[in-house]
């Protein structure tokens, strides 16, 4: 299934772009994670939480959404 | 007073003194209101390593942003027995000394409005996708990390 | 930013929406502050025995006024790690629905502000001798009392 | 001495007036009431707070002050 990848913050900084789609099988955010963190080789060593289709989620969740997104640490205010 | 869709809370750049005197003004016909509460946050011009802060540049995650303040707003409505609440953060450029956040609370009882309007400062720091980024003088920049 | 001696809090009449702007914009050059918190007390309209308050008629002990509110200032400004407060009350008729209290305090940091603001407003409630006048709309009276 | 007793709010509309001044030889705070209480007769009924020389004082502290203020219940804000 083609997803959206969403990047924010000081991720989008590390990925150089806000968003791109990804092709995958059915899976776990996990898998996702394993590609992006091939993908991007300094992605491993910062924070983010993961959302799926605007909610977080742990690593271990399954793979259901059209649009993932990578947060850093929220800092509004 | 609850809506039953989320609303979109961003405003492009800082939020005037004028924009929230007339806030203010828009609820003197409310007069089973007894007290207002009022966050505002401003953008700070720490120095960090010699370097001085001179703006912050927000981004979020504007879809989700705007239901989790949505989310916010129902639990705060009920928990609290307040006549009204409006939330405006800042997207984009906000310089030193600007305001980025404006959290306006009213209820007839001021125990209420302290305790919501707290409530409701700390959900937004804790639970909303908003991302800011420190601007120094020398256009050098850092992440901005809330304490 | 702690005075010496006691200043005038009272101000004649309501406390206008602009002037509330007015004085946050003046707090835009401190660019140490990143939290400001405001409490604005609201003429209500209650309806008493089915009659409705149409104003408030406040008088004060001026000095001694004055004086507490001073106190206040400094054990507040002892007790937390402010930047600046301000205070203004009414004194005379205040509408239904205008604003009787101004209370504004300013910190570089949130959590500061909202312990700093309750302590001064519950402070204000319980030791500085003002007295409120119920005017109905039938010109009767009765005498406020705080909850 | 001569001493002024101010009056405010609700006391001053028992007694008709915002002040006034009486002399009182030395004696406490409660020597001043006693008189004010045979003068006022409703004053009784009221609930108020006293303080001398602007500082709230029970009924035994020592008449000392050239300032005696009635204090009906606060209710600012």
């Amino acid at each position: 299934m083609n997803i959206t990848i969403k990047y924010f913050g000081q991720i989008a900084e590390v990925t150089q772009k806000e968003s791109e789609q990804l092709d995958f099988s059915e899976g776990s955010i996990a898998e996702v994670l394993d590609v992006l963190y091939c993908k991007y080789g300094t992605l491993k060593n910062k924070e983010f939480k993961i959302a799926q289709n605007q909610e977080l989620v742990s690593e271990n969740e399954k793979l259901t959404g059209a649009e993932i997104a990578l947060l850093p640490p929220f800092s509004g205010g | 007073m609850s809506d039953k869709k989320p609303k979109n809370v961003f405003k492009e750049g800082a939020i005037s003194s004028a924009f929230i005197g007339e806030s203010i003004a828009k609820h003197q016909t409310k007069t089973s209101i007894g007290a207002h509460n009022i966050f505002l946050g401003q953008v700070r011009a720490d120095v960090i390593n010699g370097k001085t802060v001179s703006a912050i540049e927000y981004t979020a995650y504007e879809d989700m942003a705007n239901k989790k303040f949505h989310e916010i707003r129902e639990s705060a409505f009920e928990k609290f027995d307040m006549t009204c609440m409006h939330i405006y953060h800042s997207l984009g450029t906000v310089k030193a000394g600007e305001i980025c956040l404006f959290v306006f609370v009213s209820s007839p009882r001021r125990k209420v409005v302290f305790d919501a309007l707290e409530y409701i400062v700390e959900e937004i720091k804790a639970h909303v996708p908003v991302f800011g980024k420190e601007i120094f003088e020398d256009e050098t920049h850092q992440w901005k990390v809330n304490s």
